[in-house]
């Protein structure tokens, strides 16, 4: 594990990722810790450009947008990491059970799981949304990581029906583990790596899928977030207006936050699948 | 052979049927998840509208009967599908008595004119980056990939967003906004298709680019992949040059890339719908975006099962085509081996 | 006749990250002569494909050739331009069976376009038509069906693929074939049959020798005229089939012989015995004799210098009992 | 191999380990039926070492999984003692039969020390073993394969050679001390020199222990060298049974002549 640890911190994709999303995480996780203004009283007037007193300038209701920033990251940050969990969670259990299992319960849950591939998520997420009228954020978390998790299941599912056919699995079942002991102890520590990849994955897609749906106007209720903040500049015409601080902050944190996630990712890939890494 | 490929065609047939069924299903019961009774809660919005009483009354009556809440569910879930079969997707709320199917029949145009070239002709160029940056490796791979690990994840309508606002409205290069000019008609002229033109480079470059760098990720990884086989080490040994060799590995990752294709008509919709809304363009994105904020449940309804019927049917002919192309994957699918 | 390959004083270690050196290959004289079958045995780790990838000009890094000299049909080949190495005498002089050849046609093609593309590689005047007519001829020629051509990959058995890979590689009538480990995921039956076809090449002149290496002394008793034993990156014993198989001399090969299980009485009569220990670490091989560790017949020499060669007509072993 | 011999004779009067009777497992339905293993009975006595033998798609690790109760047969069954397995509870079985398996890569979880591979043997012991006794045991075994405990114990798999790992393997199956030990193919995937060393182990144990070992094999100079009778399996069917020099010596059916004329030896050169 230490020599894994060391070829981690030695990627340069990774440091720089990680670095980068810490520091959009400590803006929107400890940024609202230390401000006592509240993303939705007015600060101002109507579109005021960046001054001393609004770093950000306001938006079209006045309204200080370094304050929506830093509450607006925080939440799409935890909609993103909710969705991971949920998305990834479900994913494993999916995927290991049916890989496992095989037979009528593989094919049962791999073929639910092909035709929700095969629906798009973005219309599932819409007529979810619709349906479940107050969505705090957490809920659009959930939302946004039951419709996502179709492709972890196939990818967990394939490398558990692979992983099962080891004979350490076999002897372990000759020594009496029950089928939850050999998944866990046999089967789940040899992907590890994987599922810690995808989690990153989700994370980063929860993040733009709030933001796709905040901005389609789905977004969580009385909360800001970096989507809503791009709806309510799209709905009151802020790009055209000119007021690129109403649109051009949230559109780089969000850009940020799943670039970095992305780089993360691609760091670990460098690690954990040798063949990538070019000699 | 013959029959077995026959035999496939039909049971991929079926699989999609399934899909498809399941996407209606989802279309119609979700929404009437909704506490109440939506029809009550839209004439109501109507009535603080300044809409006279009697009008109201009729306009209830008409939606009551065109959704058939009175019915109990599986009527309406039957009615619901005679209807669709008949091309009949509902009557508009917002743009009462604007039939759906009238909306969706206008809009759907500009959609598909906007992501069909931009999804192939970004597979295209995405594919061939990705494998240069597999072959090439080194400084070429370092930056390459970066910049398209970078495009690709930022969503589809940041890079809208940042373009319009730097080539529309700092530099007014292009317009604002729309399919066309403002006081032109659509109509099959040149000055039309040029002005359609125009209005139209902003949101094909701001997808294009991230569609690119999407595939090339993916194309890189499978070259690199198959650049490790040992028919390449094989084809090396009896002095194939890298020419040919590489015409192989190429061919061979792309394969697996075809299903990355249709893999982006699911994951592109999203962005896409996004995108034509910053850049108001006339497509099904906008419409749904003014349909969600009107809450007009017939045209969301729409919308939604155009776009699950456009993917689905993507999907479907990217599977025969995989079907046809490749030996390994039929043989598989065939049950040969 | 001159010598159809030569390997001298061969040395090809592996580069690992952070520097050390895996000794793979450590110091190998060896000729390949012509009209010959020539055995290189060993067990896993001893180097044995190692030499082989760099004799056939197949060896990729990490793997890296640090000293030495391989030449063949004048010239030397480790010198050789790339691309004149791939005209000259990649599949053309020198050809190879690749281990695990079960996945070395590429599954997405018919095997006749592999065989015109690596006919007219070599070729490039030859039509289409008579690359498939020439490969076709070698099929009758070798009694392996025609349907071959048309064939993908996934459409062969495991047998059959082995020997069309076979044919694949001879076309070009190449001088050395060098065939490593061509037989070790097949059953019996298709082994013999992948035997027959490599003797028919011999005996058809479609090829003049051929470099065997495996781990199945048995399969050398049948098919090889000489033998090399390899251990821990070096040749312990060299000399032909008779001398090595019925009078191994070297204490490692009489041990190795002495560890064949096969289905003949005198394996049943007596108790057959292993080799006690594991081979050497090559990052860091012991000094002397590589075999001294676990030898019962050690003596002082063995430990402190590595022994020279000695020469007995067709023989040649690396040990100071001979000494 | 007087021993054998001995055995041979007092077959006759003893009680089998374990019977299979009419064995048959298919894979799959319809058009994609595939008939594994089809109407393979056999038994196996006390202390005796046989070897399942055939190619590989021969059916042979099929059958030994169906014994492991690691697959179910489609028909047939398998009595151990005289009962049917199916109605024994899993660990009271495999505390009597255990095995040995192929690859010794894969028979280890690398995420586990030896110590934590060991000790997974106690499971079927109950818990009346405290730990001390355990790390006890876990010594003893070792030193019996030739292991140093001491410098093995806390090490990780893959610091450990293709040979450890199997005399490990072995370390284990002496703590469960079963009955009967299946041993699929346990040495294919380890050189000729220390072949000979961990089957010569597993002999000596047979001998000491009264432990049958039935070798799931395609070797079969190492069938040969090991055991008292040879079952030959071809296409999912035993074709041919006996003492092991009666059917190498005078193979009656035709595959098993094919088979032993396919097989290099030292003596004989092939015609070509």
């Amino acid at each position: 594990m230490g020599e894994v640890l060391v070829l981690v911190l030695r990627s340069r994709r990774f440091m720089i990722g990680a670095v980068l999303f810490l520091a959009v995480l400590c803006f929107g996780v400890i940024g609202p810790q230390l401000t006592d203004r509240n993303p939705f009283q007015m600060a101002g007037g109507l579109f005021n450009p960046p001054s001393e007193k609004n770093i950000l300038g306001t938006d079209n209701l006045g309204r200080d947008v370094f304050t929506q920033l830093m509450y607006g990251t925080g939440t799409s940050l935890l909609i993103g990491f909710v969705a991971g969990v949920v998305a990834t969670g479900i994913g494993v259990t999916i995927g290991a059970v049916a890989g496992f299992k095989g037979g009528f319960v593989d094919e049962l849950l791999m073929g639910i799981t092909n035709v929700l591939i095969t629906i798009p998520a973005i219309v599932v997420l819409i007529l979810l949304s619709i349906a479940i009228k107050s969505r705090s954020a957490t809920v659009m978390g959930v939302i946004i990581g039951i419709t996502s998790w179709p492709w972890t299941a196939r990818a967990v599912r394939a490398q558990t029906s692979s992983l099962k056919t080891r004979e350490h699995v076999d002897l372990a079942r000759i020594s009496g583990y029950t089928t939850i002991e050999l998944i866990v102890k046999e089967i789940l520590p040899y992907m590890f790596s994987y599922i810690f990849m995808a989690f990153i994955l989700q994370f980063s897609a929860g993040i733009t899928n709030e933001a796709t749906l905040s901005m389609l106007g789905l977004g969580p209720y009385q909360t800001v977030s970096l989507g809503v903040m791009l709806h309510w500049a799209l709905l009151w015409e802020a790009v055209r207006t000119g007021a690129w601080w109403a649109f051009l902050p949230p559109v780089l944190f969000l850009a940020v936050a799943s670039f970095s996630l992305m780089l993360i990712n691609a760091g670990l890939d460098e690690v954990f699948n040798p063949r990538l890494r070019k000699s | 052979m013959k029959s077995k490929f026959a035999r496939y065609l039909l049971q991929k047939f079926i699989w999609y049927l399934v899909a498809f069924f399941l996407a209606v299903s989802l279309n119609f019961f979700l929404p009437r998840l909704i506490p109440g009774n939506p029809v009550k809660v839209l004439v109501s919005q109507m009535a603080t509208g300044g809409v006279q009483s009697d009008a109201l009354a009729r306009i209830y009556d008409n939606y009551m009967r065109e959704f058939g809440l009175d019915q109990p569910m599986h009527i309406q879930f039957l009615r619901y599908f005679a209807n669709l079969f008949r091309g009949d997707l509902g009557t508009s709320f917002m743009l009462y008595p604007g039939k759906v199917s009238n909306l969706i029949r206008e809009a759907l145009p500009w959609t598909v004119a906007l992501q069909i070239p931009t999804i192939l002709i970004g597979w295209i160029i995405g594919n061939v980056l990705g494998a240069a940056c597999a072959y090439k490796g080194g400084r070429f791979d370092a930056i390459a990939f970066t910049s398209a690990l970078a495009v690709s994840n930022i969503p589809y309508y940041c890079l809208a967003i940042i373009l319009l606002y730097a080539l529309a409205v700092h530099n007014p290069v292009f317009p604002v906004g729309g399919g066309y000019s403002f006081g032109s008609y659509p109509e099959l002229s040149l000055s039309f298709l040029l002005d359609a033109l125009h209005h139209y480079t902003l949101p094909f470059v701001s997808m294009i680019v991230v569609a690119i760098g999407g595939q090339a990720i993916g194309m890189r990884e499978m070259a690199l992949y198959e650049l490790t086989t040992d028919y390449v080490h094989y084809s090396k040994a009896l002095g194939l040059s890298d020419k040919k060799v590489i015409r192989y590995v190429f061919r061979n990752a792309m394969l697996p890339q075809i299903t990355g294709l249709a893999i982006s008509f699911g994951t592109m919709m999203g962005g896409a719908l996004v995108t034509e809304t910053v850049f108001s363009y006339p497509g099904i994105g906008s419409l749904l975006f003014t349909a969600i904020r009107q809450t007009d449940y017939p045209l969301i309804q729409g919308c939604t099962l155009i776009i699950t019927v456009a993917v689905l049917l993507a999907n479907f002919l990217v599977d025969i085509a995989y079907g046809f192309i490749d030996p390994r994957i039929r043989a598989a699918q065939l049950g040969e081996r | 006749m001159k010598n159809l390959l030569e390997a001298q004083n061969l040395k090809a270690y592996y580069r690992l990250v952070g520097g050390t050196q895996i000794k793979a290959v450590d110091g190998v004289t060896l000729e390949l002569r012509p009209n010959e079958v020539l055995g290189i045995a060993g067990e896993s780790g001893c180097g044995k494909s190692t030499l082989a990838a760099v004799v056939s000009l197949t060896h990729n890094p990490p793997l890296n050739v640090v000293d030495g000299q391989v030449t063949a049909n004048g010239f030397d080949l480790l010198t050789l331009p790339k691309e004149e190495a791939r005209r000259e005498i990649k599949g053309k002089y020198i050809s190879v069976v690749p281990q695990g050849a079960m996945n070395a046609l590429n599954p997405t093609t018919r095997i006749q376009s592999f065989a015109i593309d690596m006919l007219r590689e070599h070729h490039p005047e030859m039509t289409k038509q008579e690359a498939i007519n020439l490969a076709r001829a070698r099929l009758q020629e070798l009694s392996l069906p025609e349907r071959v051509l048309t064939s993908y990959p996934h459409e062969l058995s495991g047998g059959m693929r082995q020997r069309t890979v076979i044919v694949l590689s001879t076309l070009l009538n190449p001088r050395v074939l060098i065939a490593d480990e061509p037989t070790s995921a097949l059953d019996v039956s298709s082994q013999k049959a992948v035997i027959r076809l490599l003797m028919t090449l011999l005996d058809e002149q479609i090829i003049s020798s051929i470099a065997f290496i495996t781990h199945e002394l048995p399969l050398l008793r049948q098919v090889a005229d000489r033998i090399a034993i390899m251990y821990a990156g070096k040749l312990v014993e060299v000399g032909t089939m008779e001398e090595i198989i019925f009078q191994p001399q070297h204490p490692y090969t009489r041990a190795l012989m002495g560890s064949m299980l096969v289905p003949e009485r005198q394996v049943r009569e007596r108790r057959v015995e292993g080799i006690p220990g594991v081979p050497p670490d090559l990052k860091d091989p012991p000094a002397g004799c590589r075999f001294h560790p676990r030898c019962a017949q050690r003596i002082d020499w063995c430990t402190q210098e590595e022994p020279p060669s000695k020469t007995v007509g067709d023989r040649t072993i690396w040990c100071w009992l001979m000494h | 191999m007087v021993l054998a011999n001995a055995l041979n004779n007092s077959k006759k009067q003893r009680q089998p380990l374990l019977q299979v009777e009419n064995l048959t497992k298919v894979f799959g339905s319809g058009k994609h039926e595939v008939v594994a293993v089809e109407d393979v009975s056999f038994e196996i006595y006390p202390g005796e070492i046989i070897s399942l033998l055939g190619e590989s798609g021969s059916g042979k690790t099929t059958t030994a999984r169906m014994i492991l109760r690691l697959s179910q047969p489609t028909r047939g069954r398998i009595l151990f003692n005289g009962r049917d397995i199916q109605t024994m509870k899993g660990i009271d079985y495999w505390r009597q039969v255990q095995a040995i398996f192929q690859d010794p890569f894969s028979s280890f979880n690398s995420f586990y020390s030896v110590h934590s591979f060991l000790s997974k043997a106690f499971r079927l012991k109950g818990n009346h073993v405290s730990k001390a006794q355990q790390r006890a045991l876990m010594e003893e075994s070792m030193e019996k394969v030739g292991l140093n405990a001491e410098e093995l114990l806390f090490k990780r798999p893959h610091e450990l050679s293709g040979g450890q790992r199997q005399r490990l393997m072995i370390a284990r199956a002496l703590l469960i001390s079963p009955e009967l030990l299946i041993a699929d193919e346990p040495t294919s995937m380890i050189d000729a020199s220390s072949r000979v060393g961990i089957l010569n182990m597993l002999m000596e144990l047979s001998r000491d222990l009264g432990m049958s070992i039935m070798f799931i094999t395609h070797d079969i100079g190492l069938a040969y060298y090991t055991s008292d009778r040879l079952l030959i399996m071809n296409k999912g069917r035993i074709v041919e049974r006996g003492p092991s020099v009666e059917v190498v010596e005078n193979p009656t059916n035709e595959y098993t002549r094919r088979l032993l004329a396919d097989v290099p030896t030292l003596s004989k050169k092939w015609a070509l």
